[in-house]
């Protein structure tokens, strides 16, 4: 029950909801309380899941195998709880804001089961199946403010991520063909058996899937025409919920899947992770609008995620965790305190600044300081050297923008009418939230730890 | 066998990439299609066995892999919802564009991006 | 004073109060869990040299509090802005001295950094307060992006030392430490930090721009917060610091290049918070010196130091501040002979600069016998150069106090509020006590010696009346700085060419010259990505099919591929297959939609015959079915263009650019299917397929189609995500083309 | 236009067409075909009968308003028979009867739970399929308007 809840509540409120206007306020409500409700299953399912250990059930109590498995592990509660709390937040942003399409809340509702099918799900295909669901309620959600940049950045954003699915699902088949199974426990133990050669392709195959949904130098390019053209709700859901699949993604199939491969290629993705964060830091160096730059950004912030990654170990598995969360957070108050004007925004958008260049009060700083700290267990004085540089190039950029767009006589925030005031209020909200986990880092760091013990294979 | 379903898939999935690659958006369309046929085929070739249809009473010999021809079920309806949606987003570039090629599209957005250069970035 | 500045005031006379009381009463601090999974503790302790640094940040605090509650109204009127901005100010000047206390107190590294970071943001906003001034902005920038990156060494420093000892609690550290490598490392990287925050050579370029900042915000920047937190790190890492010769002669190093630097440059500054900043960097090189000069003299040498410098600098600042606002200028070349117009001010900021200078009977004449105890105590070229730096520090400082209040008076000088002259008075008044009583001073820097040592310290100050060594300095450092201040023309040309040559090639230049570059660079490349990327599908083909082939690279292949086996019954397959292929490939060629449209219907049905053919009756019926309704939906998009743009679109030509290319990587990405797809397929599988399992478990889910039994029974989940995407993508389309309308 | 003959045709084969849609249907589970098979049979009836039709006087003919209701109405059906089973205590997509139970037959129908959720597939990839369609045809008409 307590499993199968945060995927029931969201999948019926869709359905309702796209029987009803969305347009009109009490049903924007509506939505928001259906997703509150979503998240409050969630979290008690978390609860259930840290105190007692993981949560399984398979469909129609077949066996394992047969039926499609459910597991709530202390990984997936996380990233279920994190974005459902970042969905909550934009939906109900946006339904303060004013939503322009009947269907609007329906689609972020089926968004929701998708995400949160995804990662509660045990199953390959079933996983590919939850991506869908949220990639094509994605799709429509980016091309819903109707102005021409953001169709055309909807057409190229599905044009881009259903090849990746397509990807996807070519290395789901192969790998059923070489496994015989489709439910991870038994992939993850009979994979260990295959042919090193075919399952690197496989594994291959599957990184270049997700390396798109993560925008991942070099598979980035579609990343911030979408980010920076989209209402900045929206783009808050695409980078602090949707994104979440690629950081879940490369986790779950990386680490749990196919461990051998990822210790394989361990230093591959070092290359890779390091040429993102230089790459998108170097972009946003000098964009000059603030959606730009948090777009670039969070293209560069994935590469610390990955190289936390390849890192490995308990220390490595939970500063990638860590990292992906609070990059997700910082994104979302970042896209929404972007668009709006008037006091306060300006203290909230420098939260989100301070917070992805790693300084604290802001929580963003504890992912960073994981983040070090499993490079120099790693004792790796070049990687080290490099996040530094990272580290560095980010700080000037972020202050840069911050100060191009809120200091400046004639900065964009500087003239216009300020937004209502439950709008900044909420965004502000989202900055304290960053701030006090920056202040109070321990449950984050407990659920991330958690999260990388299940990675690491320990108490089961 | 294996080899000529796996040059079958690359096939599919080259004529596909070829078209997605096209500057005629219809045509990165009809290329989707091909590619998700390379994924579907990819899928039914993946069956462990291969034999007659797994209906009962079960026939003689062996039967075909039923959960490949399950999940290629789901991925042709998948398919199918996914490339009516981008055909529609397709149809919506032309109607907020008047253009559907990719070039006039990249044109616009590097005049945007030009537009915003003109501006120091001054801190 | 309005409100914010009275409670401010308060709060920091309360702090000042509670920091005494605590030193007193021997406070046994605070310690609590904060981050367990870290082993991180909210824990704080006044120890000596929490004390001193608490105490300077509340003292001086409050006088800067005061005297801004003056200062502040008048700047803000000057700028025309509202009243209300007064409350950011002084919000923010109680943030700084909040993270100054709790930096000074704070016994585990990774709190410590916290609060170093939170002085660089409160600092960052202060120096920036006059955010509408684009000097303001760069001066702001420049501060938090020297500090703040460099704070990222102090945080690599505390890991590496976390990594070999576990722990980030600052005694425990200071217990487990063994002189080597590690700690060396670590001791380098916070040192570097410490550096930078207090402005010595290379980094200090930071500092002299950040006097953009109002007055008051440079008084307490120099003298008590900011730049005085990074000689605080010093003396708190001392204990690590000490392990290495090396480092502790890095550090007399890069103290007296400061202290030249500064002091050269800061004889050659016109704008007077100009000449205070630099002779600030030249004064922190006094204190870097001396820690590195180590020892007992040294330790304690330091911290006294740096209390009679915070006394004397600060009035200093404030005197520049009053200046301003008297006369409306802010050069030396235009001021002079204010003692006539502000007796007080001229009387308060004289002690100060006597402070500075060492004069006998103020408290800066203990802070240079230290100084040139510890130089002679080492060697006597060390101590030749403590005499310069002195005789440096007379000058600038004489010219300073000199220039502005004696000689004839230039700029005409109104009233100005008590507030922001007895500020400077009582400060000045307290470097007079200290020359006259100094007991309690040094009470306080052996106590913070302790702190750093590890040790009792001991040191005491008195007036000796003979010719010993730190005497005979003092006088010769008197002598060569009065002589510098009557012939200036001795000097000038020289310290003026130092000075440009600083410019010229100084550090400033390769920030300055860092920031510029990148940001051309990143123009420069993101204009080929918006060129030749942001529409490019190829971009994600090219580099995919490239990892495909790296991990193909990387993993012997020896006998990795089958062929398969073909037998006669398997003919007609072969036929459709071929058929779906040859058809795939003529979809590259037809030129009317409606062709090409067909010509892909015609892969898709011939897939279906090959479904049906690999006995899935169930997959072919649905792929029919599936082809259809997409063609038919295809010919009705077709239909909702005009005919014309579709003409013009089929009639669109490949430029001969790409005519190459576009083959070629859709042969790359070809490959790369096959190779993924053929690799998979040779391999059989490891284990049981568990659709064995269903074909057994069927007639239990009472099903005769074992296909649609795990569709809507076993894996009926999949189905209902399917059916889901199906009616997604219609409310898609509804929200697309018709506002999302459905009927 | 089209031929009266055509138009004849087209009314006179909606019905064969709705009815083979349910005989898929019905026999899903012992033979060939399911919902989503027959829900697409079905719906290309009703597309039939629009290309030849057009779009008012089809709208007339048959009740496609109803399609979006349909196809809400099967979404909700599968996901009640998906999720009923949870308030009974048992994991999810549990269908009853259970195995080895008997079955009650009406004719060659079998009643479980599981025809409930093909069902249900059956209205929704009706509905949405017809919808689609129907959505592209305004947006001609309404364009053109």
């Amino acid at each position: 029950m307590t499993l199968v809840l945060p995927l029931a509540i969201p999948w019926f409120a869709a359905v309702a909801l796209a029987a009803l206007d969305g347009r009109r306020p009490a049903v924007g409500w509506a939505a928001v309380a259906s997703l509150a409700a979503a998240l409050v299953a969630t979290a008690a399912l978390a609860i259930r899941v840290w105190t007692e250990g993981p949560v399984e059930t398979v469909t129609g109590g077949w066996p394992v195998g047969v039926g499609i498995t459910l597991r709530a592990d202390a990984l997936s509660v996380l990233f279920s709880l994190l974005t459902l709390a970042v969905l909550v937040v934009c939906l109900a942003h946006e339904v303060l804001s004013g939503i322009e399409s009947r269907l609007f809340p329906a689609l972020v509702a089926f968004m929701t089961v998708g995400l949160t099918g995804l990662f509660l799900t045990g199953d390959i295909f079933s996983f590919y199946v939850f991506f869908e669901i949220a990639m094509v309620s994605a799709y429509v959600i980016t091309g819903y403010g109707g102005r021409p940049r953001q169709i055309s950045a909807a057409f190229v954003f599905a044009v881009v991520n259903l090849l990746g699915s397509f990807v996807f699902l070519i290395a789901i088949a192969a790998t059923y063909h070489v496994t015989g199974s489709l439910e991870m426990g038994q992939v993850a133990e009979r994979i260990a058996d295959v042919e090193p050669s075919t399952v690197i392709l496989i594994a291959v195959t599957v990184f270049v899937a997700f390396g798109v949904k993560l925008g991942l130098f070099p598979f980035h390019f579609w990343l911030p025409v979408v980010y920076a053209s989209v209402r900045p709700a929206v783009a808050a859901i695409l980078s602090g919920a949707l994104a979440n699949i690629g950081t879940y993604g490369v986790l779950r199939f990386g680490a749990d899947v196919f461990p051998r491969e990822l210790e394989f290629s361990a230093s591959a993705l070092v290359v890779l992770g390091v040429i993102t964060i230089l790459y998108g830091a170097m972009q946003a160096m000098s964009r000059r609008t603030a959606p730009e730059v948090i777009a670039y950004s969070s293209i560069g912030q994935v590469g610390y995620v990955l190289i936390a990654l390849a890192i490995g170990g308990p220390i490595g598995y939970a500063a990638a965790v860590l990292y992906a969360i609070l990059n997700s957070l910082n994104k979302v108050l970042l896209f929404l305190a972007s668009g709006l004007r008037g006091w306060l925004v300006g203290a909230a958008f420098f939260v989100g600044v301070i917070s992805v260049a790693g300084i604290p009060p802001a929580a963003g700083f504890f992912g960073k300081l994981e983040v070090f700290r499993a490079a120099i267990e790693d004792a790796s004085v070049t990687l080290v050297a490099l996040l530094f540089l990272g580290g560095a190039l980010s700080v000037v950029y972020l202050l840069q923008i911050y100060q191009h767009v809120y200091w400046r006589p004639g900065g964009v925030a500087a003239g216009g009418e300020a937004s209502p005031v439950v709008l900044r209020a909420l965004t502000f909200a989202v900055a304290l939230v960053v701030l006090a986990l920056g202040l109070w880092p321990e449950p984050l760091l407990a659920a991330s730890r958690a999260a990388a013990e299940v990675l690491v294979g320990g108490p089961e | 066998m294996i080899l000529l379903l796996s040059a079958v898939v690359a096939v599919l999935f080259g004529a596909g990439a070829f078209l997605v690659l096209k500057t005629d958006l219809l045509r990165v369309v009809v290329g989707m299609v091909l590619i998700s046929h390379a994924a579907n085929l990819t899928l039914m070739a993946s069956g462990l066995t291969r034999g007659k249809a797994p209906i009962y009473p079960l026939p003689n010999g062996e039967v075909s892999d039923p959960l490949v021809q399950a999940m290629t079920l789901t991925a042709l309806v998948i398919g199918f919802g996914v490339t009516a949606l981008l055909l529609g987003i397709a149809y919506r570039v032309y109607e907020t564009h008047f253009a559907v090629d990719f070039d006039r599209l990249a044109e616009e957005e590097a005049r945007r991006e030009a537009e915003l250069e003109q501006e120091e970035v001054s801190v | 004073m309005s409100l914010p500045a009275r409670v401010s005031a308060a709060l920091a006379a309360l702090a000042f109060v509670l920091t005494l009381a605590g030193w007193w009463s021997g406070s046994p601090g605070i310690d609590l869990p904060w981050a367990p999974s870290l082993g991180l503790r909210l824990s704080f302790e006044l120890d000596g040299l929490g004390v001193l640094y608490s105490l300077l940040a509340t003292g001086i605090g409050f006088a800067v509090v005061l005297y801004s509650g003056a200062y502040v109204p008048l700047h803000l009127e000057h700028q025309q802005r509202p009243h209300r901005d007064e409350v950011r100010f002084f919000g923010l000047l109680l943030l700084f001295m909040v993270s100054m206390v709790g930096l000074a107190t704070a016994r585990d590294l990774i709190l410590l950094f916290v609060f170093w970071d939170l002085t660089a943001i409160a600092s960052y906003f202060l120096i920036g307060y006059d955010r509408q001034e684009a000097e303001a902005r760069t001066a702001a920038l420049m501060a938090l992006v020297v500090t703040g990156v460099t704070a990222v060494l102090l945080l690599i420093g505390t890991l590496v030392l976390y990594a070999e000892y576990g722990t980030f609690s600052i005694p425990e550290l200071v217990a487990s430490v063994e002189p080597g490598g590690t700690v060396t490392l670590a001791a380098t990287l916070m040192a570097l930090a410490g550096l930078a925050k207090c402005a010595q050579v290379p980094f200090h370029f930071w500092l002299p721009r950040a006097m953009a900042a109002p007055s008051p915000v440079s008084a307490y920047l120099h003298a008590a917060a900011m730049v005085a937190a990074g000689v605080f790190l010093l003396g708190r890492i001392y204990p690590f610091l000490e392990t290495s010769e090396l480092l502790l002669d890095g550090l007399v190093v890069v103290g007296f290049a400061s202290m030249f630097v500064g002091g050269i440059v800061a004889l050659t500054r016109d704008r007077l918070k100009q000449l205070l900043a630099y002779s600030t960097v030249s004064q922190y090189g006094y204190v870097v010196v001396l820690y590195g000069l180590g020892d007992t003299v040294g330790v304690v040498g330091a911290s006294f130091y740096v209390i009679a410098h915070a006394l004397a600098k600060s009035a200093l600042f404030l005197t520049a501040g009053a200046v301003a606002e008297a006369t409306g200028e802010r050069r030396l070349s235009e001021l002079g002979g204010l003692r006539r117009a502000m007796p007080a001010l001229a009387l308060g900021s004289g002690l100060a600069a006597a402070g500075l200078a060492a004069l006998p009977l103020t408290i800066g004449f203990f802070k240079d016998e230290l100084f040139f105890q510890a130089g002679v105590e080492r060697s006597p070229g060390i101590a030749v150069l403590t005499i310069l730096g002195a005789a440096l520090t007379f000058a600038y400082i004489g010219r300073f106090w000199i220039g502005v209040f004696l000689g004839p008076t230039r700029a005409p000088a109104h009233r100005v509020s008590a507030l922001l002259t007895g500020p400077v008075v009582a400060l000045g008044g307290l470097v007079l006590v200290g020359g006259l009583l100094p007991e309690p001073f040094v009470a306080l820097a052996n106590a913070a010696a302790e702190a750093s040592l590890g040790a009792a310290a001991s040191v005491d100050v008195f007036y000796h009346l003979d010719a010993r060594a730190e005497n005979l300095m003092a006088l010769s450092a008197y002598a060569i700085g009065a002589a510098a201040l009557a012939a200036p023309r001795v000097w000038r040309a020289a310290a003026e060419t130092c000075a440009r040559l600083g410019e010229r090639l100084g550090p400033e230049r390769v920030y300055v010259a860092t920031i510029r570059s990148l940001n051309e660079t990143s123009d420069r490349i993101h204009g080929i990505e918006v060129r030749d990327l942001r529409t490019r599908i190829a971009a994600i083909l090219v580099p995919g099919g490239l990892l495909v082939l790296l991990g193909l690279l990387a993993t012997p292949t020896a006998g990795a591929y089958t062929v398969g086996s073909l037998d006669r019954g398997d003919t007609a397959l072969v036929l459709v297959l071929a058929t779906a292929a040859l058809a795939a490939i003529a979809t590259t060629l037809p030129r009317q939609h409606l062709t090409l449209l067909l010509v892909a219907a015609s892969v898709g049905f011939s897939l279906a015959v090959v479904y049906a053919f690999l006995g899935g009756p169930d997959v072919a019926l649905v792929a029919v079915l599936v082809e259809t309704t997409l063609t038919l939906l295809f010919i009705g998009v077709f239909a909702l263009m005009p005919r014309a743009s579709l003409r013009r679109l089929a009639a669109l030509r490949t430029p001969p650019t790409r005519r190459w290319r576009d083959p070629l990587v859709g042969a790359a990405a070809a490959l790369a299917a096959f190779l993924v797809v053929w690799g998979a397929l040779s391999r059989p599988s490891v284990g049981e397929s568990v659709a064995e399992e269903h074909v057994r478990l069927t007639p239990d889910a009472h099903a005769k189609d074992v296909v649609t039994a795990i569709l809507t029974d076993f894996r009926g989940l999949d189905t209902l995500g399917e059916i889901t995407v199906v009616a997604i993508a219609f409310f898609g389309i509804a929200t697309l083309l018709r506002r999302g309308r459905l009927s | 236009m089209t031929s009266l003959l055509t138009q004849v045709v087209v009314r006179l084969l909606l019905a064969p067409t709705i009815v083979i849609a349910a005989a898929v249907l019905a026999k899903g589970y012992s033979s060939v075909g399911d919902g989503f098979s027959a829900g697409v049979i079905a719906a290309l009836g009703v597309i039939a009968v629009y290309l030849v039709l057009g779009a008012e006087q089809a709208d007339r003919l048959l009740p496609v308003r109803l399609a979006p209701v349909g196809a809400i109405a099967g979404l909700l059906i599968t996901l009640v028979v998906t999720f009923s089973s949870v308030v009974r205590g048992e994991p999810l997509l549990t269908h009853a009867p259970p195995p080895g139970a008997d079955v009650i037959h009406l004719g060659t129908l079998e009643l479980i739970t599981a025809v409930a959720f093909d069902v249900g597939v059956f209205l929704l990839v009706f509905g949405a399929v017809v919808g689609i369609l129907r959505t592209v045809a305004l947006a001609r008409s309404e364009a053109g308007s």
